[in-house]
């Protein structure tokens, strides 16, 4: 780390990034006050891409709302699916069968490895590496087939209904699945000695934008920025839900809190959600994929109800408010990258400009799911 | 000193490494599609715009007007009209619009259908100079394809 | 439409204007401007699989300064807006506008009645050459869109069309 | 650390109303209920304990008045008409109606803020509420106590206009910087 000293002078300048910059991942702004190269004050600027999701959950019917999930968190779309019908499931009481549940690990894990992916390939571009991007990108279409076969959609999925899922998966699914995590496993190797094992990402990530646990609690952060500080949080072993319970998989965890950190925590999350693919493969039981008793019109009983639900960026919790009629008095939405994001001024205070950038990239950032 | 000079050297080694692996690539199958000579297989699932369905038996549409799709819609980009003719027990489809540039591909329309009289199409490709043009009038594209 | 500002030279060469027109048409320098979910069906494009750089659009630019043509992917926020003005302002001339996805074409599934945050289709703030529908469009969609500029940029098409039957 | 202890805890610094949830049926574990002076306690007393926060936000409940005075009013006709059933079924005079209790103004709707706690290591989802008058919704900021809800408070200004007292830096956060709307209350048209 840099030993930054404000310079008598106190000579600052604002520097302008974004909200068009290829580095903020999106319509981020950041206002950075700065003293040369060193950062004295970050402040990000929201909003950019403010869609008014909750005020549109007012106005329309529960299952309406379903496309917009898909929308917020496009990377991880299916997790944003799960987390709103599982919320209105347990706000109408729908049971759903234990087929569809499957589906529904097996896709978001599907989706969660594309996610990671994704970002592993704009994180290196960041930093300035670009044919892992390539790469990945490769990989990541292998998924979007296997979803697309099943979903109908690439990207902002609308797959998940109240009591099950849309489609069932077929054979051809299941292979491609199967060979697909093969195809994945081989190809890790590789990006460890092209990516991981290399000096110039070492030494620009090692060190680099330390976020301590009490800064983690403080702040809210979820996902692989907590677990990057040595947090054991992941809501799917905290406070299970679907058919998580079942499954044997590992929550990485390092303790460094640096970049490299966090970078550690995903790479080791994708094999860990190629496990539980595999094994939701392996136990996927027969039966329906939708619940027979689903109301054509959902109307939940008055009160309100939380849901929360792991994201490839952390915990995802709606709210919903329900005064018994056909559309939601109140819909909250959660979202992991606010929070995430929310600590970025106090971490960066005193960083190196470039240094900046790396951790902001390490923070995993979708912008439509921080203004919603 | 002698663990800066092996870090020289590994790190030295990490980047031919790297060099190693891409250049493996090189001589590796071509991944990409090469779009306008060659396409990709769709899949049958696969979410275009919504398409009425040509009753196999009639050859006319299976819409019957009742408007579930209409009430379905989170983006009201769907407008159906019926009107009662002689002879013809329920309603007879007049008018069915569908503004594509609203639309967000939910599928709660086509689930919704009673008759099944709607699909999604596998117009995968479309792009053009004029946004009008994607206010599909499905009735008339129905009628074209007879 | 987009070279509609552009003062006519004084002496002008017909075969050399429709030289220069072949040569912007295949190397169209896309700007590096995501702004939603179809930002990423532009990345995917860009990548290996679809790889934009077959036909000379691979030079994502970050700044304005070095484009041809802005990709506007995605919703327009009215907090935004005022960027995207000024972004379409700093393009030199010739330029052009692809509006990619619904939200870019007319506000897509956000609108509704009341809406207070969103700007309703690009064309409100810019002329838009090209319209590509979707949500979000297939990366072949955006191939496509690409082509549709270069058709409208040369007045002919190179490249064979795909049918969809 | 269990969700009984922390309630304990809780009902120690005073809380309205304080009661523990079904986690099944409602998704959290701990409902509380405090007036706005004594949030910043209760809040204190989670971040001593370790909670983390998760979110910050606002329900704007008006017409919940109305529809109260309407659900009364409607139990006590029926109350009435009920009585008065049974006496003919009896075969008396029904007694004469009751005239009925004059109701004044209507009390102000509120605005409620709602706060949610988690905790890493063990659950226990806590949720905050806390309501204020629609007139004068202000409520002591906590952004004190945990800096991450510096933000959501911030949101939550923007969409229902609660004014957040010792708050830093109240000003838009995802609403245009010179936004003067609230849209998320009821009462919003653009």
């Amino acid at each position: 780390m840099s030993a930054f000293v404000q310079s008598e002078a106190n000579e600052t300048f604002v520097l302008n990034l974004g909200p068009q910059h290829p580095a903020t991942h999106g319509v981020l702004r950041v206002k950075l006050t700065m003293d040369g190269e060193y950062i004295v004050e970050a402040e990000p600027v929201l909003g950019y891409i403010h869609r008014m999701h909750e005020k549109m959950g007012e106005n329309r019917t529960w299952a309406q709302f379903l496309p917009n999930t898909g929308r917020m968190d496009y990377l991880h779309a299916l997790a944003f699916n799960h987390g709103y019908v599982a919320v209105v499931e347990r706000a109408a009481g729908i049971e759903v069968p234990e087929r569809a549940e499957y589906l529904r690990v097996i896709t978001s894990e599907l989706n969660r490895v594309s996610s990671h992916l994704l970002w592993f390939g704009a994180f290196i571009l960041d930093l300035g590496g670009f044919s892992p991007l390539l790469y990945a990108f490769d990989d990541r279409e292998h998924i979007l087939d296997l979803l697309e076969s099943v979903t109908g959609s690439r990207l902002t999925y609308c797959y998940f209904r109240f009591g099950g899922v849309y489609n069932d998966i077929d054979a051809d699914f299941v292979a491609g699945a199967r060979a697909f995590i093969k195809r994945l496993r081989d190809r890790m190797p590789m990006y460890h000695n092209l990516v991981t094992k290399n000096i110039i990402l070492m030494k620009r990530l090692q060190d680099v934008g330390p976020i301590s646990a009490e800064m983690c609690r403080k702040y809210g952060a979820t996902g692989p920025v907590c677990r990057g500080s040595g947090i054991n949080f992941d809501v799917r072993k905290h406070e299970p839900y679907s058919i998580y319970p079942e499954m044997d998989f590992d929550v990485p965890v390092y303790e460094h809190g640096d970049s490299m950190a966090r970078y550690m925590v995903r790479m080791d999350e994708i094999e860990q959600s190629l496990r539980i693919v595999e094994q939701a493969l392996d136990k996927l039981p027969e039966g329906p994929v939708m619940a027979e008793k689903v109301p054509k019109i959902i109307k939940p009983a008055k009160g309100d109800y939380y849901h929360a639900v792991e994201t490839a960026r952390g915990s995802f919790g709606v709210r919903v408010v329900s005064d018994g009629t056909n559309t939601p008095y109140r819909l909250k939405l959660r979202s992991p990258t606010f929070s995430n994001l929310s600590l970025y001024g106090e971490a960066c205070r005193g960083m190196l400009l470039p240094d900046a950038l790396a951790l902001m990239g390490s923070l995993d950032l979708v912008i439509p799911e921080i203004d919603r | 000193m002698i663990d800066y000079l092996r870090e020289i050297i590994s790190g030295t080694w990490s980047l031919f490494v790297g060099l190693g692996i891409t250049i493996r690539y090189f001589f590796k199958p071509v991944v990409t599609v090469q779009y306008p000579h060659q396409t990709l297989p769709m899949t049958p699932r696969f979410r275009g715009h919504i398409e009425l369905v040509k009753d196999e038996e009639t050859g006319a549409t299976k819409c019957i007007v009742c408007g579930m799709c209409q009430k379905a819609c989170p983006s009201n980009c769907i407008t159906v009209n019926g009107e009662k003719q002689e002879g013809v027990k329920g309603k007879v489809l007049t008018e069915y619009t569908l503004d594509f540039t609203k639309c967000s591909l939910c599928g709660l329309c086509v689930e919704s259908c009673p008759p099944k009289a709607i699909a999604f199409s596998k117009d995968y490709n479309l792009a053009g100079v004029k946004k009008e043009a994607y206010i599909f009038d499905l009735k008339k594209r129905l009628e074209a394809k007879n | 439409m987009g070279t509609q500002n552009l003062q006519p030279a004084i002496v002008q060469f017909a075969q050399l204007d429709k030289l220069l027109a072949l040569g912007r048409a295949n190397s169209l320098w896309p700007m590096t401007f995501g702004l939603a979910c179809c930002a990423i069906e532009m990345m995917a494009t860009g990548a290996s699989r679809f790889d934009l750089a077959r036909f000379g659009a691979e030079v994502f630019r970050p700044s304005p300064r070095q484009c041809d043509v802005m990709i506007v992917a995605g919703t327009i926020s009215k907090k935004m807006a005022a960027a995207v003005e000024t972004l379409y302002d700093q393009m030199p001339e010739p330029k052009w506008v692809i509006a990619m996805g619904n939200c870019a074409i007319s506000g897509g599934p956000f609108v509704f009645e009341g809406q207070y945050g969103i700007v309703e289709g690009a064309d409100k703030l810019f002329p838009v050459d090209v319209f590509i529908p979707g949500c979000p469009p297939r990366p072949e969609a955006l191939i496509e869109g690409i082509l549709e500029l270069e058709e409208k940029v040369t007045g002919s098409r190179r490249w064979p069309r795909v049918e969809v039957g | 650390m269990n969700c009984a202890a922390i309630k304990q805890k809780l009902s120690a610094v005073g809380v309205e109303a304080i009661s523990e949830t079904e986690y099944a049926r409602k998704g959290f574990a701990l409902d509380v209920q405090v007036a706005p002076e004594q949030l910043v306690a209760a809040v204190s007393l989670l971040d001593a304990e370790g909670f983390f926060i998760e979110a910050v936000t606002g329900v704007d409940w008006l017409g919940e008045q109305a529809a109260l005075r309407k659900e009364t009013e409607a139990k006590v006709a029926a109350e009435a008409k009920a009585k008065a059933d049974a006496a003919t079924a009896a075969g008396e005079e029904p007694p004469p109606a009751e005239p009925v209790a004059e109701q004044g103004e209507l009390p102000e709707d509120a605005l409620e803020a709602v706060y949610d706690f988690n905790h890493y290591e063990s659950f226990c989802r806590v949720t905050i509420r806390t309501r204020m008058p629609r007139s004068k919704p202000e409520v002591p900021s906590i952004s004190q106590i945990y800096p991450g809800a510096n933000w959501h408070e911030r949101e939550t200004h923007d969409f229902f206009g609660i004014n957040f007292v010792g708050h830093p830096y109240l000003v838009p956060l995802l609403l245009p910087e010179d936004a003067d709307f609230h849209p998320l209350l009821k009462d919003f048209r653009p």
